[in-house]
């Protein structure tokens, strides 16, 4: 095998603390090294082309860069005219001169063995392809609210075909049965027509009402769905909306469209229904109801899935106190949505309503989010209430007026127009007389309790996510958070959800307003056009089971936080490359070590570790491997050599991708092959990128440490530590702790 | 159907028409009471001094009735709840090995958590059901009006109690008054205190308090009002010239508890009733039904 | 002496169905305790001592002792499985601790 | 001791929404009882002056702030060991000193009137005396 070792001096500032000369001379006598190269500049595009030659001209089968962090300059060293799976980059700027910036002689040392390691472990690495798997262009929207509309619009009109699933008869979800939006007030059919008129007009989108998901299989790219639609036993091409089928409905069992809704048919519950009743189908003048129609299942495929199940009010029949459904003229904010639109009672003459913030929202038994929207909503109410009569009284009975933003100037409206503001919630309400609501309340600015009595009192309400939503959670795989909510990751990718091709837009991710809705399902629609783009090329490092040593054990189909794994068609697990993030977590708990990530096999790390030089400080100095998971100890490590923090040399770190992907076997290996101490070193708790990397972590070097103690052997020679990737003193500090005790614990005995 | 019967500190002693009537219902209704003489105070009034004490007098009395294998039944909802709130404590291991220890020092028993505490109220309505008490009713009470006065222990705190009655709109008491037929009514002040516990701290709340109640189910001109706990009923009958002398008013509302109105329905006789310890006359409603 | 679980330490692998040692067991003596999801033997006379469970459980929950013919009660056999190595630690009756690495024929 | 009882960290939930004041019966009769009140002094630390404070001994315990507190925070429970920290300091009210007189001398709140009873026809019930008396030596031992 044909190897070439690229050693940079970065300016000479490695040099200055590492001999590369000598270095240079050692490597040339090892086997299989056919040149050893010394540059000044690697990353230059001297050097690049230097290599580039070197490939070309002496067939070189593995490249060894010994250079900076493989976080610096992956672009420059991308593409050296090799396969970049055999190009294997050597941090010995970070881990070695900058680390030990102090100690020239024992960074060379270290560099010696860093060198040979990482060049057993070029000798194994295997070329990789890229895959080619161009994704279906085309969408599963499910829910046809104000998210799931414009997610499918968004998404249609950038060329791509949408499938539109709803389970109710209409679209237009919760908000179109509001009075106003706000915050400029303008009616939902206003906003919900243009956007019917949209999907009516583009042939991209399908639109599937009274439909739910049946199964789902397939992976990223190539979702196959099945669809059950319930019958509407009613005919859309022939119904000329009449009405005289709900005119002669004894049961209430025609759902009649409103003016703006769409599909604009009615359909017929039939559970409603009696049997041979039949009225409607006599009065239908079109003769287009037809009640022996039967359901229909529908099976399409797609690329990608955006969730957009929404949410459902929260009921307040729970707190007593506020005896809801108990008292008469205790309503609901969305009851109240329905009263101001549908003008059931009238606010002209002067009426006295008081709002109640809060209920069931940031209340540990019942909802503890806050639900984003019921301070707009009541203030909006309110505003409404003015508005019919400047006259009517209104009270707001608030914990924390949440009006974030420009939203301010609607409170600010509210209070100008005569809303009275108190802090304080009632405990109780009670109705002395008829009609009338009275409670009395602590106001705990003024110090002072207040009785009032009020014609109305209007609970606010908060939102909880759909039943919808927790339905889908098996059969998609999607991971809910505590709440029930959809769990993304909040901060850097919001719409993601936390498996590959489903997206999340509205509110199944988190309570939030109209406006925010529509943001969020526009950025759904955006990161389903990317995936459309991306997964044309797909890295092929996701891991491989050897079925030769697999025994079926399943661990890692329990185990994997994407639910990636399969069985394939004799029977061994498969991780699906779409689904699969490359964690390695499998890797890691494999009791057999028989899986491996394309970049870094069970069988690298073994060969690694034999020819591992255990003394290369010396004999009694005592030896540290650490695994440095990707995402933030490797940065730390990295991080600290920027700052100019130092560490002890004989630490000795291995990037993995998590914390999650080393497998008990390799630690084994590592303590009963001599060295002193193992160090893994995760996310700080609950930070893991990958859901439970860390966690299992732990959990495993528990198992591990537990045995040493069977063993006679201290169970500290393993260890798990976290670190944040802005933490690099903690690592430092770790290191030398570790360093300590280690020398007190003394050589391993199992050292040779 | 045999239970370790908790009669508390006040009853044997301030609310003999309470024990009396207790015994004699549950001999009819077929439920054996047992009295257990090592009972002590169920550890209330510890609560304000010491927290610790107080766990440890509710354990040792939740360990007495483990050890001779009976589920504990009390008339006073203070010693109820005391009771259920250390159960759910001893949930707790390590507080429970530790109670453990202590009353180890002190020669209780063990408390291992397998006993259970039920208010004799909350006994009928939940075990003994309301359909076999109707099948016992000789004589319905269809002319008798009450307000029933159910008492804060009685149900709060809910996670306690196991959530088994709505404090902002109980129902229990009321569906075993009503099964003798009597009606009962729902007052806007139902929920209130009846404050006897701060009537040594702050006697002028604890007597505005009684007050507010008597002076309304007095105004809606019920037969009387029902309780369930001997403290309300001091609250409220044995105080009742007294808070009248307050609030410049004279009450006359007799105060029942549960237990006489049942029994009165099912033909037990005053005297097995107790009605003579009544301090205010209910003889306008034991006359009726002779 | 036949393998004994350390019912803290096993997880059943998981799968709910075949632990390791269950398939791992030439004598098919090993099985999984569907009421507590815990592995455990089936016939403890029938046990050859071989070790094949204690080697490959993942939790390392399965314990032996070294029958008395080797030596003696209260002496005990731990392997530990690496990659491509085992290392076996012996402590014998009097406390005293031997260890063994050997390289095995598993491929790395 | 009470550090058991003591749901410190629960105490921080607190949001002052003031729904314990606004249902509580006693605050509606004296409004210089405040529930809200004395969770924000405990949990600022400011709480000196209110173990002094008569206030404490107002409550009647009936638990409607604890049930319908939005933060399920057990006030009436902190209410209780704010007590137990006053007796502790020696602010002790008449009534308790005559409570703890007749607890330890009877094992009983109310001394057993056994003549009463038996005129009743009721059974006579020994005072079991020793008990209390012996947890309260236990536990001031573990002082």
């Amino acid at each position: 095998m044909k190897i070439g070792i690229y050693l940079c001096t970065c300016e000479g500032e490695i040099e200055k603390v590492i001999d590369i000369d000598s270095l240079v001379k050692e490597a040339s006598g090892w086997s299989g090294i056919t040149d050893v190269h010394k540059d000044a500049f690697l990353c230059s595009e001297d050097g690049i082309r230097k290599i580039r030659k070197d490939v070309e001209s002496s067939g070189l089968e593995r490249v060894l860069i010994a250079a900076c962090s493989p976080f610096f300059k992956m672009e420059e060293f991308s593409d050296l005219g090799l396969n970049k799976y055999l190009v294997e980059r050597v941090n010995i700027r970070e881990q070695c001169s900058r680390a030990h910036r102090n100690d020239p002689e024992n960074a060379t040392k270290k560099t010696k063995a860093m060198l040979r390691i990482f060049l057993e472990k070029a000798k194994y690495s295997q070329p990789l392809q890229p895959l080619q798997l161009p994704s279906l262009r085309s969408a599963l929207v499910i829910g046809g609210g104000v998210a799931g509309i414009n997610a499918s619009i968004d998404i249609a009109e950038t060329g791509n075909e949408v499938f539109l699933i709803e389970k109710n008869p209409f679209l237009g979800g919760k908000v179109a049965g509001f009075h106003k939006y706000f915050p400029r007030m303008c009616p939902p059919s206003c906003g919900l027509e243009l956007m019917f008129s949209k999907i009516k007009s583009n042939p991209n989108v399908h639109v599937l009402t009274s439909s739910e998901i049946d199964t789902i299989s397939g992976s990223p790219c190539n979702f196959e769905i099945f669809i059950k639609t319930s019958p509407r036993h009613i005919d859309m091409d022939k119904c000329v909306l009449c009405g005289k089928c709900l005119e002669v409905c004894p049961h209430n069992a025609i759902v009649y469209p409103e003016g703006f809704s769409y599909p604009c048919i009615p359909a017929i519950n039939k559970g409603l229904c009696a049997v041979d009743c039949n009225k409607c189908v006599a009065v239908c003048p079109v003769d287009a109801i037809d009640l022996d129609e039967e359901g229909k299942a529908t099976n399409i495929k797609v690329g990608a899935i955006v969730l957009a199940t929404g949410w459902e009010p929260f009921d307040p029949t729970p707190l007593a106190e506020f005896g809801y459904g108990r008292l008469e003229n205790v309503v609901t904010n969305i009851e109240f949505e329905k009263i101001s639109k549908e003008k059931k009672i009238s606010f002209e003459e002067p009426k006295k309503v008081a709002f109640i913030q809060c209920v069931g929202s940031r209340d540990e038994r019942h909802l503890p989010y806050c639900s984003d929207v019921c301070c707009m909503v009541s203030i909006k109410q309110a505003l409404f209430l003015k508005e019919v009569n400047p006259d009517n009284e209104v009270y707001i009975f608030y914990n924390d007026i949440r009006t974030p933003g420009e939203y301010e100037e609607l409170y600010q409206k509210a209070r100008r127009r005569g809303t009275i503001f108190i802090k304080g919630i009632p405990s109780e309400l009670k109705q002395d007389e008829p009609q009338k609501i009275n409670f009395s309340v602590f106001d705990t600015v003024a110090g002072k309790r207040l009785d009032i009595t009020t014609d109305m009192v209007v609970l606010a309400t908060g939102i909880k996510p759909s039943q919808g939503t927790i339905d889908l959670k098996e059969k998609i795989g999607i991971v809910l958070n505590k709440n029930n909510f959809v769990e993304s990751h909040i901060q850097c990718y919001p719409q993601d959800t936390q498996r590959n091709a489903v997206f999340s837009a509205g509110c199944c991710r988190a309570p939030m307003d109209v406006s925010r809705s529509i943001e969020s399902a526009g950025a759904a629609a955006i990161k389903t056009l990317q995936f459309f783009n991306n997964c044309t090329e797909i890295t092929p490092d996701n891991p491989a089971v050897n079925i030769l040593k697999c025994d079926v054990c399943k661990r890692c189909i329990e185990e994997c936080p994407f639910k990636a794994y399969s069985f394939d068609e004799k029977g061994f697990p498969k991780s699906d490359i779409m689904k699969c993030r490359r964690c390695g977590v499998c890797m890691g708990g494999c009791p057999l070590a028989a899986i491996s990530l394309g970049g870094l096999s069970i069988e690298q790390l073994s060969v690694m570790l034999d020819v591992f030089d255990r003394s290369y400080l010396g004999e009694d100095e005592p030896l540290i491997l650490g695994f440095l998971c990707k995402n933030d100890a490797y940065r730390a490590v990295d991080d600290a050599a920027l700052k100019g923090i130092t560490y002890p040399p004989n630490f000795f770190g291995i990037m993995v991708p998590c914390a999650g992907a080393v497998n008990g076997a390799i630690i084994a290996k590592a303590i009963s092959t001599g060295i002193d101490g193992v160090l893994i070193a995760g996310c700080p708790d609950n930070q893991c990128h990958y859901i439970h990397g860390s966690t299992l972590a732990k959990a495993r070097l528990t198992d591990i440490s537990n045995k040493l103690k069977e063993m006679y052997l201290e169970p500290e020679r393993v260890r798990f530590i976290s670190i944040g990737r802005d933490d690099p003193e903690k690592f430092a500090d770790s290191i030398e702790e570790y360093v300590e005790e280690l020398k007190k614990m003394g050589r391993n005995p199992l050292r040779l | 159907m045999r239970y370790a019967f908790y009669l508390g500190c006040a009853t044997p002693v301030k609310a003999l028409k309470y024990e009396i009537s207790t015994r004699n219902l549950a001999k009819i209704l077929g439920i054996e009471l047992v009295d257990i003489p090592e009972f002590s105070c169920c550890g209330f009034p510890v609560k304000s001094m010491d927290s610790f004490a107080a766990l440890l007098m509710a354990a040792r009395n939740l360990a007495i009735a483990e050890e001779k294998g009976m589920d504990i039944i009390g008339v006073c909802t203070g010693c109820m709840a005391i009771l259920s709130e250390a159960k759910e404590y001893l949930e707790d291991e390590k507080l429970r090995d530790k109670v453990n220890e202590k009353l180890k020092a002190i020669g209780a028993k063990e408390y291992t958590g397998r006993v259970k505490v039920k208010h004799f109220a909350r006994f009928l309505y939940e075990d003994y059901r309301l359909d076999r008490i109707r099948d016992k009713i000789v004589t319905p009470l269809a002319s008798l009006e009450f307000g029933i006065h159910y008492g804060c222990h009685y149900m709060k705190p809910t996670h306690a109690h196991g959530h088994f009655d709505d404090p902002s709109n109980p129902f229990t008491i009321d569906g075993l008054i009503n099964i003798t037929g009597a009606k009962t009514i729902n007052y806007p002040n139902k929920n209130l205190c009846c404050g006897l516990t701060i009537m040594g701290t702050a006697e002028d709340i604890s007597f505005r308090l009684a007050a507010e109640k008597l002076e309304y189910l007095s105004s809606r001109g019920v037969d009387a009002m029902v309780v369930a706990c001997p403290s309300c009923c001091i609250a409220y009958e044995n105080n009742q010239k007294l808070v009248g002398k307050r609030v410049g008013k004279e009450f006359n509302l007799p105060v029942l508890y549960f237990t006489q109105v049942i029994g009165l329905a099912m033909g037990l006789s005053e005297k097995d009733l107790g009605f003579e310890f009544n301090r205010i006359k209910a003889d306008k409603i034991t006359e009726k039904f002779k | 002496m036949p393998p004994y679980v350390v019912k803290d330490k096993c997880d059943g692998c998981k799968g709910k169905e075949e632990p390791l040692c269950e398939q791992i067991c030439i004598g098919d003596l090993m099985t999984l305790d569907m009421n507590t999801g815990k592995a455990y033997c089936r016939s403890l006379r029938d046990c050859w001592d071989c070790m094949s469970c204690t080697k490959i459980c993942p939790k390392g929950a399965i314990e032996q002792r070294i029958p008395y013919q080797l030596g003696y009660h209260g002496a005990k056999l731990i392997p530990m499985m690496g990659t491509d190595s085992i290392t076996w630690t012996c402590v014998d009756i009097n406390g005293k601790v031997e260890r063994f690495t050997y390289r095995t024929r598993n491929k790395k | 001791m009470y550090n058991e009882f003591f749901d410190r960290e629960k105490l921080k939930y607190c949001y002052q929404c003031g729904k314990c004041s606004s249902g509580c019966d006693i605050n509606r009769i004296d409004v210089s009882f405040q529930p809200h009140r004395l969770l924000h002094l405990i949990s600022i630390g400011a709480a000196d002056n209110l173990m002094e404070d008569a206030g404490l001994w107002k409550c009647t315990t009936c638990f409607t702030c604890s049930e319908r507190c939005p933060q399920g925070i057990k006030v009436t429970e902190i209410l209780w060991i704010a007590r137990t920290i006053a007796v502790k300091a020696g602010h002790i009210p008449e009534l308790l000193i005559t409570q703890k007189d007749i607890l330890l001398r009877t094992g009983r709140l109310i001394p057993m009137d056994n003549k009463k009873r038996g005129k009743a026809g009721l059974t006579a019930i020994q005072e079991e005396s020793s008990v209390v008396a012996r947890i309260f030596e236990i536990v001031e031992k573990e002082k």
